[in-house]
């Protein structure tokens, strides 16, 4: 099956590039100056030799560097990413329970740009050199120039604070003991304004390359000939133009899942969202090696399993690729 | 067998184009007829403004075109007062029509078969589960191969000559009173236009439609039309039937269109005298292989199979073949802008494809080439005096020097030494190709080579091209390798032809044994299928 | 029709003009009408704007003119924009250039290069850089370019394979000129279009970037940039709106008017009406 | 022997008097505060760090807890004797204590805490270990502390922050830091762990088995994890959570949320830590080694605006190296007022060049940030050249680690008694690499060692004065280090949060008292 071995192949080339990425991060996070152990001895607010020099042999970072990476390495072969130092608890585990968080909000995010980017974007096309259309550009141009953590500091301020609509941060209810429905409207209640303020800059990227896109498609001759036809407008750009503008999007939003876990982070920060962005970035303050690493890998792993999705997506979408092999 | 009601009536249409394009109007003061079971030839060069009538008739016109004055009459109502609403409901139904670029006229992502029932679709006819089978019926009509796999098929699946079979099944789909094609044959091959040209023929005289066909090429006319309308810059220059016209044109423009087609007349082969020759190329063999990568397995296309030839200082062979015969690449192995996989070229006895890297790039100016895209051809950056100098300055020559043979060289080629500091983009197609054969001289190359030099210009500048090449030819004794889709053009040029197919070479002679005495079935296929070659004498 | 009439035509992008004009003005005029560093505090903290006259902007939690940071901000915030996006151009321009025009292996190695570094989360490295040099404009210029150069590559590369295969760049080749002469005098200059547009809006995004970073705590402390002021105000956002307002709409049009340049500069460089027009 | 139960039992009848004044607490409900950052572990002891503290000091105790003017009160420690040569500690330890697993709490517990876990694990504890000779469990419930010579300090160091009692039925045997119990930490306090979200909530549910009767009245403590500053404010303003430990929300937060309907405020609770703000000067090298220099940044420096401006007005601006509240404090100082013109003057007089100074603010959030620019715009004012180094949290442990930097914030902990405390900074052989927290800024004064050493085993107090006095003025001249400000990190709270800072230590034990008035 064609798939399968598209899978399999992209995979293993995956691996390829996890396996640089560990090292290159591995080499780079060495440069930083700091050790876990000293910020974590400094947390303390009180230090001695002993103390760091037990903390030191206990991450195993009293060892040559090659070893330490042999070992981070090997490690990883064998799906083992080794114990936070900080906090002390496998990496893996601590990942793991971050993950869902940040897929559920850079999935919500990424559909809700995704789809709202396309809606408006090709309204934005059909009404090219009206001021509806030109209003609906307008507007993605001032969310795509804005900064992502202003306009969630702003949502904050206006839907937590002063309308007290939505929460302003969090996953869920703490204490409130939701189970089933209850708890996914809780999550879904939550959910809405980091997902909608993560979303708000791609979807201005969506939208401007949906309408340039159908532009562009609109353009071509098989428009011509189906306006030819006599088909009405409305199936000429949903049909026709619609949907061969779509290809260079899946392209495009296939290239920027790395982006969205990037601005993940900003996101997480500010609605204290559970998730890996947030974790990345208290790792790399609290120079947590192991877990910076496995965050790492597994945001590129991330990517990369996106990249292979977006793949897939074109190829059912663009029967010329299929049919080339 | 005409039936002399119009379908279509043009009167006195005007159609102003949009502020700041080169003339006023795209056409000014157009009126013809299209009666019911003709076909009404409108000819013209680019920039005629053949198609823009056509386009008004659709509802088509492109932004900023409007029209000011006349009026299109079809079945007794002004298609001008149309609003798009109702314009709609006459496409596809009682109005059809078919694009010249078939790769690009349909949409890449819709199987064949919905394309064609969208026609029903977008007109309310039928069931939507009949709509399948009625558009089998249209492509076995059309005379696709294997129909049932076509209506599957994606269009990127089909060859060029079965896209517009599609296209004209598509068009046909609801019998439309008028089929307008705009040059649908221009994009083809030398043998799928005479199919499609019969096939056009038949369906018109099957379902007895008006038909307006659009063409710049006076074989295709004299291959298909009942009436002929030619224009020249936005105006009716003659109109009548295809006889009067063809045989008997009035207007001088008319006259000298027809002129410049290159005739069936060859001239006599020179007497080439056998020296030794200045190109050998031996046993020249290439095969592309698609990077097939990871999924795809590696296809091969042989391009070049086992090719040998000569070519006599002084003498102009010329390639001919389809798309797909080779031709351009044993004129870029000759050049070296492909590297052969084996065979050799020699040049005046030294072998030239051994060469690589500084080696190669200091003896690249003992051939030089004439590139077919006059658009492409120049650099748009660089001043022509530049382009022209930078091939001495490359090879040593100081930049003064280099300029003043640019001047020289541009005078030569009949633009004037001013030229040197005008940009490329200042100029028409015609004098750009006059540029590039400037350019291919700078270097007094041995040999030059000419990649379908003249198919993109107008029948008109390719006469006066071809006419400078011939003079060049003469003067600075070029030797030639002329590579060409148009046997036609060959005869013109070339001492000695030979023809392709699918990588190797079918034919050779001189030019009259090949055009007048062929001995191979493939080369009196492509003779046979030169549009308004029956017709040639009275052209002539 | 000439480049600046064409650009013309888009009134957006003149719109744009202009606010970058402006925002370029604040820039120069800075020294002259705050000659005072930003960083003095000369008044009552958190004044709020048009309170006390000459403060037309209030002041910040310190008691700093806010107009001053923001002209000063000016300068800083698009010096970091523009040389970051020259250093992404430094790196990507050669890298795309050479994978695009010797194709094969070469642009095979170049491309996995370029992939494995979109396959890391832009921002995400950009942080872990900054971390590790520690914040400074040397660190925080270099990141931003590290990530930011690899659609700069692909863009480049895209244009010189297909540029590579022009007739005049083949007329150049059998002319004899060196592939040095061919990249940089036959391809180069007609892939300047695109790189410039896509420089102007590479310019916003360093920007945002840059605000992005110091909202993280990873600007650099000894320079008043636009993001700094804003990341020194969130914390009292609440309180004084006006503090990380003005910044944010200062980082808000100028990303805005190099969006709406980059689109003039796309209409009036636009290679295909170029090629539609020759 | 002198006796001070009795002591104790005043400063106990002293907190129920307050009690009695209050309305009669109420059963029930639960309160939602905030920790920040996420701790790394909960097993006090084995971790110190402020957040650790603060949620694992509701689950485990020490001997003693500290009222606010740092006498001690009886807590696992009943009663206790201290033998008249200061040597002999004898701890009578609360019968019927279990821990939270059930086992019961003995002397042995204190035992192998102390000689054992502590020892081997805790810094902080091994610095008052040292004066130990032996600890014994002379039966169940008595525990006797010999030491080698007196140790002033010595009875104000059972907090249970720093001398946690662990079990010993868990720990014995095992790799303390491996021990699988450290997920799920087994104390004697008031309240036991419930659940740890990472990321979002830890959870402390009530200890139906505690020892104090009626205690706790809080059926548990949620602490939100909520790593955004202004998340935080948010949280308290919405109602989410009811209590803002110190250290929560940005200072510019505070006069907002402290305004608020129904929020009350204390500076209490800080006295055994006494946070104090200190500029590191490097005394090795660059200006920085020049008194003068050191001087004229004391008196470029507006420390009353930064406390004014960034500290809300709270807290204190230092005399010298000992705070308000630490013991045997020297009143008679001259304060370093602002007075740039004499900066000026002492930098004229040193000659100073223009050399750079590089300044390192505290990488802990914002007002950090804001104090180090303000420092810096006042050193530039007297014409200092000072740039300043971001770094983050690790930066900026190597960097001071490694002595590279001229000046640079800090704060540190005074702990109730300036051995404890304020010593290490000064005493040159506390000048040790690879430590933020020792004598970082290279200060070699013998005569300062000598006094320290000498005040630290004095015995009684009344000699310990003296030799402090002595050794306050030579620093206050010296300037080894900048003393910037006593920290007044309030703590926010709703109104009807009672009882809730009932010692010195602040949020770290306080929902064992606190109740609601719902």
């Amino acid at each position: 099956m064609l798939y399968a071995r598209l899978i399999v192949m992209r995979l293993l080339k995956a691996v390829v590039v996890l396996f640089l990425i560990v090292i290159l991060n591995f080499v780079l996070i060495q440069l930083a100056p700091g050790d876990p152990a000293a910020i974590m001895a400094g947390e303390a607010g009180a230090t001695d030799e002993e103390f760091l020099r037990q903390l030191r042999e206990r991450f195993g970072l009293d060892q040559p560097l090659y070893v330490q990476l042999w070992r981070y390495v090997s490690g990883i072969a064998m799906l083992d990413f080794g114990w936070s130092y900080r906090q002390g608890m496998p990496v893996l585990d601590l990942i793991l329970a971050r993950l869902p968080a940040t897929l559920l909000l850079t999935g919500t995010a990424f559909v809700l740009s995704l789809a709202l980017g396309i809606l408006a974007g090709s309204m934005a096309a059909a009404r090219v050199k009206k001021p509806s259309g030109s209003l609906i550009m307008a507007l993605a141009l001032i969310f795509y120039a804005t900064p992502l953590f202003w306009v969630a500091l702003m949502a904050v301020v206006l839907f937590s604070v002063y309308l007290d609509w939505l929460p302003a941060y969090g996953m869920y209810t703490v204490g409130a003991g939701h189970t089933g429905l209850a708890l996914v409207l809780d999550i879904a209640k939550h959910l809405v304004l980091p997902a909608t303020t993560l979303a708000l800059f791609f979807m201005a990227i969506y939208t401007r390359m949906t309408r340039a896109s159908m532009l562009e498609a609109s353009q071509q001759d098989y428009v011509k000939t189906a306006r030819a036809k006599g088909l009405a407008p409305r199936v000429i750009q949903r049909r026709h133009i619609l949907r061969n503008a779509l290809l260079p999007i899946i392209t495009l939003a296939g290239l920027q899942a790395g982006q969205m876990v990037g601005g993940a982070i900003l996101t997480e920060t500010v609605f204290a969202w559970p998730g890996i962005g947030r974790l990345m970035f208290e790792a790399l303050q609290q120079r947590d090696y192991n877990l910076l690493l496995g965050i790492f890998f597994f945001s590129a792993a991330l990517v990369i399993v996106f990249n292979i999705i977006t793949d897939l997506v074109y190829r059912l979408a663009d029967p010329r690729i299929k049919g080339a092999s | 067998m005409n039936d002399t009601t119009p379908v279509l009536s043009i009167r006195g249409l005007t159609l102003a184009l949009p502020e700041g394009a080169d003339r006023d109007n795209a056409v000014e003061d157009v009126s013809y007829n299209v009666a019911r079971g003709e076909i009404m030839c409108v000819v013209g060069e680019s920039g005629s403004g053949k198609s823009m009538a056509a386009n008004a008739v659709m509802g088509l016109l492109p932004k900023g075109v409007r029209p000011t004055a006349g009026e299109v009459i079809f079945n007794g109502q002004d298609l001008l007062t149309l609003d798009e609403k109702q314009h709609r409901q006459l496409r596809g139904l009682r109005i059809g029509m078919i694009f010249q670029e078939p790769m690009t006229a349909l949409n890449p992502l819709m199987r064949v078969g919905a394309q064609i029932a969208e026609v029903f679709e977008a007109h309310g006819r039928y069931h939507a589960r009949e709509r399948q089978g009625r558009a089998l019926a249209l492509l076995e009509e059309v005379g696709i191969p294997q129909p049932e796999r076509a209506i599957r098929a994606y269009p990127f699946q089909l060859s060029g000559g079965q896209r517009q079979r599609v296209m004209i099944a598509m068009a046909l789909a609801l019998e439309p009173e008028l089929l307008i094609a705009d040059e649908p044959t221009t994009a083809l091959d030398v043998t799928t236009q005479a199919q499609i040209l019969e096939l056009i023929r038949n369906l018109q005289r099957r379902h007895g439609m008006a038909v307006m066909f659009i063409t710049h090429d006076f074989g295709v006319v004299a291959e298909i039309a009942t009436r002929v309308c030619v224009m020249r810059h936005g105006r009716i220059v003659e109109l009548g039937t295809v006889g009067e016209v063809l045989d008997n044109p009035q207007h001088a423009y008319t006259r000298a269109l027809l002129d410049a087609i290159p005739s069936n007349v060859v001239p006599q082969a020179r007497d080439a005298e056998r020296q030794a020759p200045l190109l050998e190329v031996k046993h020249l063999r290439k095969v592309f292989r698609s990077r097939g990568g990871l999924f795809k397995p590696a296809r091969e296309v042989r391009a070049l199979d086992d090719i040998s030839f000569t070519l006599a200082p002084g003498e102009t062979v010329g390639i001919v073949g389809e798309s797909g015969s080779g031709k351009s690449t044993l004129g870029r192995c000759v050049v070296r802008l492909e590297h052969p996989d084996s065979g050799s070229i020699l040049l005046s006895g030294t072998d030239y494809s051994s060469l690589k890297g500084n080696a190669l790039r200091r003896e690249r100016h003992r051939v030089q080439m004439i590139f077919q895209d006059p658009y492409a051809s120049l650099n748009p950056r660089h001043r022509v005096g530049y382009a022209i100098a930078q091939g001495p300055m490359a090879n040593g020559m100081p930049r003064a020097q280099a300029m003043r043979r640019a001047e020289e060289l541009l005078e030569l080629v009949g633009l004037g030494a001013v030229a040197v500091d005008r940009f490329p983009h200042e100029f028409s197609g015609g004098q750009r190709q006059r540029i590039g054969i400037a350019r291919a001289l700078a270097l007094n190359p041995e040999l030059i080579v000419a990649d379908e030099a003249v198919s993109a210009l107008d029948v008109s500048i390719q006469a006066q091209v071809l006419e400078l090449l011939d003079e060049l030819k003469h003067k600075l004794s070029l030797s030639l390798l002329f590579i060409t889709h148009d046997l036609r053009v060959a005869a013109q040029i070339c001492d000695t032809i030979i023809v392709m197919q699918q990588g190797r070479i079918v034919e050779q002679g001189t030019a009259p044994e090949v055009f007048l005495t062929p001995h191979e079935a493939y080369t009196r296929q492509l003779l046979d299928a030169i549009p308004g070659r029956a017709h040639e004498p009275a052209i002539a | 029709m000439s480049f600046f009439a064409r650009f013309a035509q888009n009134r957006g992008a003149l719109v744009g003009l202009f606010i970058l004009i402006a925002i370029i003005g604040m820039a120069l005029l800075a020294p002259l009408l705050y000659p005072e560093s930003p960083w003095r505090m000369v008044q009552r903290p958190f004044l709020a704007p048009m309170e006390v006259e000459g403060f037309w902007l209030g002041t910040d939690t310190m008691g700093r003119d806010v107009a001053a940071g923001l002209m000063h901000g000016a300068w800083v915030s698009l010096l970091i924009g523009l040389v970051s996006t020259t250093v992404a151009l430094l790196i990507g321009v050669p890298l795309g250039a050479v994978a695009g025009y010797y194709g094969g292996l070469v642009d095979d190695g170049l491309m996995r290069f370029t992939e494995f570094f979109q396959t890391i989360p832009n921002f995400a490295l950009a942080i872990v850089l900054v971390a590790i040099m520690q914040p400074s404009v040397v660190s925080i210029v270099l990141a931003i370019a590290i990530v930011s150069w690899p659609p700069v590559a692909r863009l480049v590369r895209a244009e010189f394979m297909s540029l590579r295969h022009r007739e005049y760049v083949e007329a150049a080749r059998l002319v004899g000129q060196t592939h040095g002469t061919i990249i940089l005098r036959q391809i180069l200059p007609n892939t300047l279009s695109p790189i410039i547009v896509l420089a102007s809006l590479m310019v916003a995004t360093a920007i945002l970037l840059e605000s992005a970073l110091s909202f993280l705590g990873l600007g650099d402390p000894n320079v008043m940039s636009w993001g700094y002021m804003i990341g020194a105000a969130r914390t009292v956002i609440r309180q004084a709106w006006w503090l990380s307002f003005f910044p944010g709409v200062a980082i808000l049009l100028t990303v805005l008017a190099l969006n709406l340049v980059g689109e003039g500069l796309d209409d009036a460089l636009n290679p295909k009406l170029a090629r539609e027009r020759s | 022997m002198r006796k001070t139960p009795l002591a104790a039992t005043i400063a106990a009848l002293a907190f129920t008097t307050t009690f009695a004044l209050a309305d009669e607490p109420k059963r029930g409900g639960t309160i939602d505060t905030i920790i920040q950052p996420e701790p790394p572990g909960l097993v006090l002891g084995m971790v110190q760090n402020d957040p650790t503290r603060k949620v694992a000091g509701n689950i485990y105790e020490g001997l003693l807890r500290y009222s606010t003017d740092l006498e001690p009160i009886p807590q696992l420690a009943e009663s206790w004797e201290v033998s008249d040569d200061g040597l002999t500690y004898t701890f009578h330890l609360r019968e019927g204590v279990l821990w939270h697993d059930g086992e019961p709490f003995t002397a042995d517990d204190v035992v192998f805490s102390a000689d054992v876990f502590h020892r081997e694990l805790n810094p902080s504890a091994r610095a008052v270990l040292q004066h130990v000779e032996s600890i014994e469990a002379t039966d169940d419930h008595t525990v006797v502390f010999t030491l080698a010579e007196p140790f002033g300090p010595f009875l104000i160091s059972f907090e249970a922050g720093t001398f946690t009692m662990v079990p010993k039925h868990i720990y014995e045997g095992t790799d303390f830091r491996d021990n699988e119990a450290n997920n799920h930490p087994i104390g004697t306090g008031p309240f036991k762990f419930g659940s740890w979200d990472r990321g979002t909530v830890i959870q402390l549910v009530r200890n139906e088995d505690y020892y104090e009767e009626g205690l706790p009245y809080l059926d548990g403590v949620n602490w939100h994890i909520i790593p955004d500053g202004a998340s935080r404010a948010v949280a308290f303003e919405n109602g989410t959570v009811d209590v803002l430990p110190n250290g929560t929300v940005e200072n510019f937060d505070i006069p907002r949320l402290s305004a608020m309907e129904n929020a009350c405020i204390t500076d209490e609770g800080n006295e055994y830590f006494s946070p104090f703000a200190m500029l590191w000067m490097n005394n090795r090298e660059g200006p920085t080694a020049d008194k003068r220099f050191r001087q004229a940044v004391m008196y470029a420096m507006n420390r009353e605006f930064a406390r004014d401006v960034l500290w809300n007005g709270m807290g204190q601006v230092p005399l010298s190296a000992f705070g308000s509240n630490a013991k045997f404090r020297h009143d008679g100082l001259e304060p370093y007022d602002y007075d740039p013109d004499r900066a000026r003057q002492l930098l004229d007089e040193m000659g100073y060049d223009g050399e750079e100074v590089r300044l390192l603010p505290l990488p802990y959030g914002e007002t950090w940030n804001r104090w180090a620019e303000a420092v810096q715009q006042n050193l530039r004012e007297v014409g200092v050249n000072v740039r300043t180094v971001a770094t983050d949290v690790g930066g900026w442990n190597q960097r001071l680690g490694d002595w590279d930097f001229d000046l640079a914030f800090t704060y540190l902990y005074q702990y109730g008694d300036p051995a404890l405390g304020i010593t290490r900074s000064y005493r040159s052989d506390n000048i040790e690499k690879g430590s933020p927290w020792n004598n970082v800024e290279g200060y070699e004064n013998a005569r300062i060692d000598e006094l320290f050493d000498e005040a630290a085993t004095a015995y009684p107090e009344e000699e310990r004065e003296a030799l402090y006095h002595e050794a306050q003025e030579i620093l206050h001249e010296d300037v080894p280090v900048g003393w910037l400000l006593e920290l007044g990190f309030p703590t926010i709270y709703r109104c009807d949060v009672k009882d809730l800072i009932t010692s010195s230590v602040g949020i770290n034990d306080a929902f064992r008292d606190a109740w609601l008035d719902r």
